[in-house]
């Protein structure tokens, strides 16, 4: 072991070790607002999450369009996650501390929330959530753009046990395994117990992720439903590939909205792209937008967002805009009115400003902040599939609920 | 049930007054009929819908007639306006009564949405009216399954018709079934004896629960006759329905089966065979499918006409697309990696990375659209809440075709025997001259190809995305040592048996305990017998 | 002179074919026994049974007339007494000549950590030195066994043996691929390693190479023994010449 | 088994020059000490930088382990995912139980379970020192309980490999399962402290950097003895020519048992210093793939060099880091291609790229 072996073998490794300082040398760009976005463009998320940062860019743009937030450019900084949980927090952590961002936009599924969670806040970090979840949670440093079960999941339920929906007496409830389902379905029991209905009027069933086999949980739905006590309906809670798989299913096993309706409560205008959805018209979901949403907003935020994808030849559909893309594109503008109001983009000064922010929502309603919690009122509306894979509208809210993020029946 | 007695003494005394002559009721009328169609809360819809059948039924309204009505109040292209009620369809406007050409400006406006309530009773309309309209036609199987669901609601008396059509004959029992729901409350017992026996002819779940719902009802059962002739039906439809849920588990079994066995097979001849580890075996199911979905694309544009067996002519282009990716893996990378099984099994993990990422950059990451061809869409109604899907048939069918296909190329082709040959001792096949480079070539593509072709199998059954491969791999690999490396016939039994074992573990325990016991089931049987079920024979 | 191994009536059958048929052999120590025959008379499969490899159908073998060989694993066989030499050199190539001697030593069933601590003892360095002498590479115990030349791998293995002061020694085809100077070399260490507690037993082809070592001569064929005798006596039988040499 | 010759390290080649790892244990030694000071000083880099150091630097220690039992004893496991999980997840249940019953505050996983105190295996668990023992007795356990099956019934190579990422990917499965107490999906997540100091102060993320670097520099120079001593030479026997070392009376399948459990229990080790700097863990940890990729970072590095290895842990996940955040497109196209390059171009990894080098002149041919 000469002398030479041991200098080469100390800088190799010297340089390896020192790898990491290198990387989190990002140019800085001249003096500009940055947001953070955190959503997987690979891995299982990929398909519905990787356009969530083309819309918060194209919201950025019209904001440096309009001259920027206090005389600054707004820059967006993407990253990739790829659907792998800790690397969520990882980046989270990068872009927070290292590239020093004003507020973070990410996450869709709870779990990848729940492990950015710790990052803003042992780093007072702010994070606007855009997806509907399952409450129970309203830490100061997330802004949950979208809303918690009391105004997602239970209007829609009413509307099926009314005699409008077929007044439903028993209720299948079939979901992903991971902590929003398991909430919901949790909430759910409690809220039938409330109106009296009895423990033999459920039954609960929770598939892997990316499960995609339903031949024989189909068969036993057909079994459930044709049991006395009255009209059976599906509360569907899985996500991403599980829900085209589903319904390819009970498709083919000849069950339609008429027989046994399903409340799909993750199914998008994205999740039907690749299905034919003559047979499935009927069946039911619940966001606080939809596609087809009558307001001159929508309109102009629909051709906002076709330009936008044919100007910079995204590989996403031109036509279709969901839920999470308005919240987000609601959330960047609402954090840009906070930081105009405060006069600087520190996350407590915005926090504190955002009470009392509003906006008018794509969905035609104006959406506000109260001073209480952390949460965004929102309009509620209930789908109902239509053979053009979109979603016609079915009900609407009058105005937008007051969010109840701790649910009673929980 | 009140609702229908009502019914039927209005249509009759109805008949009375104008049973001479049955006059088809004048314009105004028709257009008073339709017109509560339009919008207004869905009560008061469904009674329009009553009273338009009750048209039908007394002669003041043409099958055909109503029937178009209806349909066009379920796709919400029914619009009342000033000028009366019209009709919009993609091309035009017209009068719904008089068929002549209405507004132009109509056609943009949407009829009323079509809640959960009203939408039964237009599918049921649309249903016998269509056996009145066009009996015996082509959609009439699926309307006659319509009524059955429908019984409850179905006026008797349009029924009774609809059987009485000669051309309707072949619907004739199945309609009667339909018939004999509405007498089950029939008052006159002989009849409702007649109609309980007829329900148990039809076993399904659903009959049982009208059954049951009938011994509930102390009036009835209180006449002996009836009660034994409730029992012995319900009993009768119960063995049915046991033997139904034995047929439906060993159907699902047979067609997770052959998912298994159909995307394990290139892989026993890829792994089996050569001893290559390939990781990218899922990604060449994908691209396989991918290939699919081109030929579907193509076919769309160049011969329409064809675009509905594009699952048979893609057969080719599938096995060709993944045999050539196979063969250009094999190529640059496997080829030097002949004598190193550990390193292949990293090179293909990363040949699979790299493939998901270059689909994923071309075709962007949503779900491909296929729109699965008619013969391959819903499935038939064996026995007893049975149901064969087409789709599953489909890949079951095409399992035992490919299997017997790879049987026949391996045990009676010379290809075959020199596969054989170079997997059992390399050396000695290239020292009686057959050369193991080319052998290994067609192998590689050869088992590729099969994966292209397991891809176009399972495009009906899965949604294809970049990422569908990787929920087949880890299956694949144990299929193929469970059955015993490089035989066949072992990697079709072991998916059998996986396939069985799975089905009847997962109403038990849920889906995934089912895939862990499997997977620990097969871990443990790999320790007792590393050769597999069909170790080939000879001195390891 | 007693008996050193007792090969009494095995049978190893696969399947159909019986590669050893009902054999009954005796191996007397002090001696140079060589076993020849055509390829497939079952003597690769005679030297699998005796060292474990594989299992007999039936049969026994019987080592020093007391512990049944059949009954034992493979690294049970060998701590008994029985070394074996491989028709494939097999050492540890990426190991140096002294490493693998070293490996080859019989070392009671140490632990794991016994083994991690363990310093060579100075009786230990000497008897490797005194192998790596015998086996006549006595100056190269640093080089690694990978670049010994194909004959030198022979005699290397052959040395881990003797590490094993093993009471049988089974060469199969020592001199197999080897030039005239190094088989007329391993002559001389396969007469060197004749002594009165120890019984070598040798497969080979070679008849020039038989003639020089054998004390006496078993002829296998398809598994069963055919003659048994001197070279002289065994080469002249016509039936030796029948099966072996003249088809 | 001839056309599945199990021919394990490629080309024959000579045993690793001795003592690059020592020395290199010493730098890495150097490096820690140093950290530990410059979190105790307050001076030297950001906690963010040092916090990514001591991450990288547990996957080094991880990498090594898994090059003790493939690189030297030839038995490739792609299922050490399940050792460096059974690890985390036991220091975060230590974590999650302290701060439950620090603060009251029920971890998520009890909230929709609904249930009111903790299930019973987390015992015990509030004890850092129990925890640890724990971590080595479990992973040991399990790694007994499956080698012990797979090398009794002779299951060796390829097919070992296979039934490790099976039982990864059944762990997987099971720790998904909501109704398990690990929290399911979610895992677990929101820990505040570690042996009482605050998670978020940057002395706490210097000293866990610090003791992450000491932890690999202690790996590395440990597997260096073990390599160099007779034992060591056992392993190399038996990764060449295991019947051989088995028909000289040794008794290969302790041999393998001791290293693999060693293995296993260092990986554990690994994951129980990773999980309190990522601040989560969760059922992904589990995934197949990332098992994969540990093999990948020894590939890369150089099976059978203990430096290589641990280098190839640090380049590739540094690489990683860099670039999902730099250019996400791009990062799987450049693992995929690194990994081809090494696997057919350099079969012993980059660490000797000069030695490969040199051996094609005089072998001609690659």
């Amino acid at each position: 072991m000469d002398r030479r072996d041991f200098l080469k073998n100390s800088a190799a490794l010297g340089a390896a070790l020192a790898a990491p300082a290198i990387i989190t040398s990002r140019a800085k760009a001249a003096d500009s607002l940055k947001l953070g976005c955190l959503f997987s463009s690979s891995g299982t998320m990929a398909n519905i999450e990787g356009r969530m940062n083309a819309v918060v860019q194209m919201a950025a743009a019209e904001l440096n369009a309009k001259g920027g937030v206090l005389g600054k450019q707004v820059e967006v900084l993407v990253t990739d996650p790829s659907s792998d949980w800790p690397l969520y927090a990882q980046l989270g952590r990068q872009l927070l501390l290292q590239d020093k961002c004003s507020a973070l936009f990410g996450c869709w599924t709870s779990v990848s929330r729940k492990s950015v969670l710790p990052v803003v806040e042992q780093n007072n970090g702010l994070l606007y959530y855009p997806l509907h979840f399952e409450g129970e949670e309203n830490s100061k440093n997330v802004v949950y753009l979208n809303s918690p079960p009391a105004s997602s999941v239970l209007p829609a339920l009413d509307y099926l046990m009314g005699p409008e929906g077929g007044d439903a007496k028993r209720f299948y409830m079939l979901g992903s395994d991971y902590v929003w389902p398991r909430t919901i379905n949790k909430i759910c029991k409690g809220y039938w117990q409330s109106k009296g209905f009895s423990e033999s009027a459920w039954r609960e069933q929770y598939v892997p992720l990316g499960f995609s086999n339903f031949q024989t949980i189909v068969n036993d739905i057909r079994k459930f439903a044709s049991e006395p006590g009255g009209q059976p309906i599906i509360v569907l809670t899985t996500v991403g590939s599980s829900i085209p798989d589903f319904f390819k299913e009970i498709i083919n096993q000849g069950i339609g909205a008429t027989d046994i309706p399903v409340l799909g409560l993750d199914v998008l205008e994205a999740d039907l792209e690749g299905l034919d959805t003559a047979p499935m018209v009927g069946h039911l979901n619940c966001w606080a937008y939809l596609q087809n949403a009558v307001a001159p907003a929508n309109d102009a935020f629909k051709a906002n967002w076709k330009g936008f994808v044919e100007k910079s030849n995204l590989a996403y559909s031109p036509t279709t805009v969901i839920d999470p893309m308005v919240s987000a594109y609601d959330g960047v503008h609402m954090w840009a009115k906070a930081v105009e109001k405060a006069g600087m983009a520190d996350p407590d000064a915005v926090r504190a400003a955002s009470a009392g922010i509003s906006f008018d929502c794509p969905s035609g309603y104006t959406i506000k902040m109260t001073g209480e919690n952390n949460y965004v009122s929102r309009g509620v509306f209930i789908g109902s599939v239509n053979d053009k894979q979109a979603f016609d509208i079915l009900w609407q809210s009058k105005d937008t609920p007051t969010p109840v993020p701790f649910s009673p029946y929980a | 049930m009140m609702g229908w007695r009502r019914r039927l003494a209005a249509g009759a005394l109805f008949l009375l007054t104008l049973a001479a002559t049955p006059v088809l009721a004048d314009d105004r009328a028709l257009s008073e009929l339709l017109a509560p169609l339009c919008a207004g809360a869905s009560a008061e819809r469904v009674a329009a819908v009553d009273r338009l059948l009750d048209a039908v039924e007394t002669g003041a309204a043409e099958p055909a007639w109503a029937l178009r009505a209806l349909e066009a109040v379920g796709g919400r292209r029914l619009v009342c306006a000033e000028g009366g009620v019209f009709i919009t369809s993609g091309t035009g406007v017209i009068d719904a009564v008089t068929s002549a050409p209405g507004l132009a400006d109509a056609v943009k406006a949407q009829g009323a949405f079509v809640d959960l309530r009203l939408r039964p009773y237009l599918d049921m309309g649309s249903a016998v009216l269509r056996l009145l309209a066009s009996p015996g036609g082509p959609a009439s199987g699926a309307a006659l399954g319509e009524l059955q669901k429908r019984a409850k609601i179905v006026p008797p008396g349009l029924i009774e018709r609809a059987a009485a059509e000669p051309a309707n004959a072949a619907l004739a029992p199945g309609l009667r079934d339909v018939m004999a729901v509405a007498a089950l409350n029939d008052p006159d017992p002989a009849l409702r004896i007649a109609a309980i026996g007829r329900l148990a002819e039809a076993p399904s779940e659903r009959n049982r629960t009208l059954l049951r719902d009938l011994s509930g009802d102390a009036a009835l059962t209180s006449d002996p006759v009836v009660a034994a002739a409730l029992a012995d039906g319900i009993t009768r439809i119960e063995r049915w329905l046991t033997l139904g849920q034995v047929a439906a588990s060993v159907y699902s079994g047979l067609s997770y089966a052959s998912i298994l066995f159909v995307a394990a097979l290139g892989l026993a001849v890829i792994f089996g065979l050569m001893g290559v580890i390939n990781l990218a075996q899922g990604e060449l199911i994908m691209i396989g499918a991918y290939a699919t979905f081109l030929v579907q694309e193509a076919l769309k544009s160049v011969l329409p006409g064809l675009v509905d067996y594009y699952l048979l002519l893609a057969i080719p282009f599938a096995f060709a697309a993944s045999g050539a990716v196979g063969i250009a893996m094999e190529v640059t990378v496997i080829r030097h990696l002949y004598r190193r099984p550990l390193m292949t099994l990293l090179a293909t993990w990363a040949i699979s990375l790299l493939l998901i990422n270059l689909v994923r950059v071309t075709f962007g990451t949503q779900n491909l659209q296929f729109n699965v061809p008619p013969f391959l869409n819903g499935g038939t109604h064996v026995f007893a809440d049975f149901i064969v899907t087409w789709n599953r048939l489909f890949a079951i069918g095409f399992a035992l075709a490919v299997l017997a296909a790879a049987l026949v190329v391996l045990r009676r082709t010379s290809l075959g025997m020199y596969i054989r040959a170079v997997t059992e001792n390399r050396d000695m096949a290239g020292c009686v001259g057959v050369s193991a480079r080319r052998i290994d070539l067609t192998a590689f593509g050869i088992g590729s190809g099969l994966a292209g072709v397991a891809g176009l199998a399972l495009s009906p059954i899965y949604t294809v995305n970049p990422a569908m491969g990787v929920n087949f791999i880890v299956d694949a690999f144990m299929v193929v040592v469970l059955g015993g490396v490089g035989s066949i016939a072992g990697t079709a039994a072991a998916a059998l048996g996986v396939g069985m074992i799975n089905v009847t573990i997962e109403p038990m325990f849920g889906a995934v305990a089912a895939k862990v016991i499997v997977l620990l089931l097969i871990i443990v049987f790999i320790q007792f017998r590393p050769e597999g079920l069909f170790a080939v024979k000879g001195r390891r | 002179m007693s008996e050193a191994l007792l090969i009494d009536d095995v049978t190893v059958a696969f399947g159909s074919l019986r590669a050893v048929d009902g054999l009954t052999l005796r191996i007397e120590y002090g001696a140079v026994r060589a076993i020849i025959g055509p390829n497939g008379a079952g003597k690769t499969t005679l030297l699998d049974v005796i060292t474990g490899k594989t299992r007999a159908t039936s049969g026994r073998v019987v080592l020093d007339r007391t512990t049944d060989l059949t009954r034992l694993g493979e690294a049970a066989i060998s701590l008994a007494g029985v070394g074996r030499k491989f028709q494939k050199p097999s050492v540890f190539e990426a190991l140096t000549l002294r490493q693998n001697l070293a490996l080859a030593l019989r070392s009671p069933a140490r632990g794991a950590l016994a083994e991690m601590l363990h310093r060579p003892g100075r009786d230990e360095l000497d008897r490797i030195e005194r192998v790596l002498e015998i086996i006549g590479m006595a100056g190269s115990g640093e080089k690694l066994a990978g670049i010994l030349s194909h004959g030198q791998k022979q005699w290397l293995e052959i040395g881990m043996l003797l590490m094993r002061e093993p009471r049988v020694l089974l060469l199969d085809e020592p001199v197999a691929g080897m030039s005239d100077e190094e088989t007329s070399r391993t002559v001389e260490l396969v007469l060197a390693l004749r002594a009165p507690d120890r019984a070598v037993v040798v497969i080979e082809h070679d008849m020039d190479f038989v003639e020089r070592i054998a004390d006496l001569v078993t002829v296998l064929d398809q598994g069963r023994l055919l003659v048994e005798g001197g070279m002289s006596a065994v080469k002249s039988d016509p039936r030796v010449v029948d099966v072996y040499l003249g088809r | 088994m001839s056309g599945l010759d199990d021919v394990l390290i490629g080309p024959r080649r000579p045993a690793p020059r001795r003592g690059t790892a020592p020395m290199v244990a010493a730098v890495l030694a150097l490096l820690g000490v140093g950290v530990l000071a410059a979190g105790a000083g307050g001076a030297g880099p950001s906690a963010y930088v040092l916090n990514l150091i001591g991450q990288i630097a547990t996957f080094g220690m991880l990498a090594v382990a898994l090059d003790l039992i493939w690189g030297f004893a030839g038995v490739l496991s792609l299922g050490h995912g399940l050792f460096f999980a059974i690890g985390g997840y036991l220091v975060a249940m230590h974590m999650v139980k302290v701060t439950f019953l620090a603060t009251g505050t029920p971890p998520d996983f009890m909230l929709f379970m609904g249930w009111d105190r903790l299930p019973f295996y987390y015992a015990g668990l509030e004890s850092f020192a129990y925890t640890s023992v724990l971590v080595v007795v479990v992973a040991g356990l399990a790694a007994f309980a499956i080698g012990y099956t797979a090398f009794r019934s002779r299951v060796a190579g390829v097919y070992f490999a296979i039934i490790t990422q099976a039982f990864v990917y059944v762990a997987m499965l099971l720790m998904f399962r909501n109704d398990t107490g690990f929290g399911g999906n979610n895992g677990m997540t929101g820990f505040t402290e570690i042996l009482g100091q605050p998670l978020a102060d940057r002395r706490t993320v210097a000293w866990l950097s610090g003791a992450s670097i000491l932890a690999a520099a202690l790996t590395l120079g440990g597997s260096a003895l073990l390599t160099g001593s007779r034992f060591g030479h056992m392993l190399i026997a038996i990764r060449d020519d295991e019947a051989r070392l088995r028909f000289l009376g040794h008794d290969t399948l302790w041999i393998k048992l001791t290293v693999w459990c060693l293995s296993a229990v260092l990986a554990a080790i690994a994951g129980m210093l990773y999980v309190p700097q990522v601040g989560i863990i969760n059922p992904r940890v589990l995934a197949p793939d990332l098992s994969i990729e540990i093999a990948v970072w020894v590939a890369i590095g150089g099976r059978g060099t203990l430096t290589g290895a641990f280098l190839g842990a640090v380049l590739v996940s540094a690489l990683k880091f860099l670039l999902t955040a730099v250019a996400p497109d791009l990062w799987p196209f450049i693992l995929s291609g690194l990994v081809l390059v090494v696997v057919v171009l350099l079969p012993n990894g980059l660490l000797d790229i000069r030695a490969v080098l040199a051996s094609r002149q005089r072998r001609g041919t690659p």
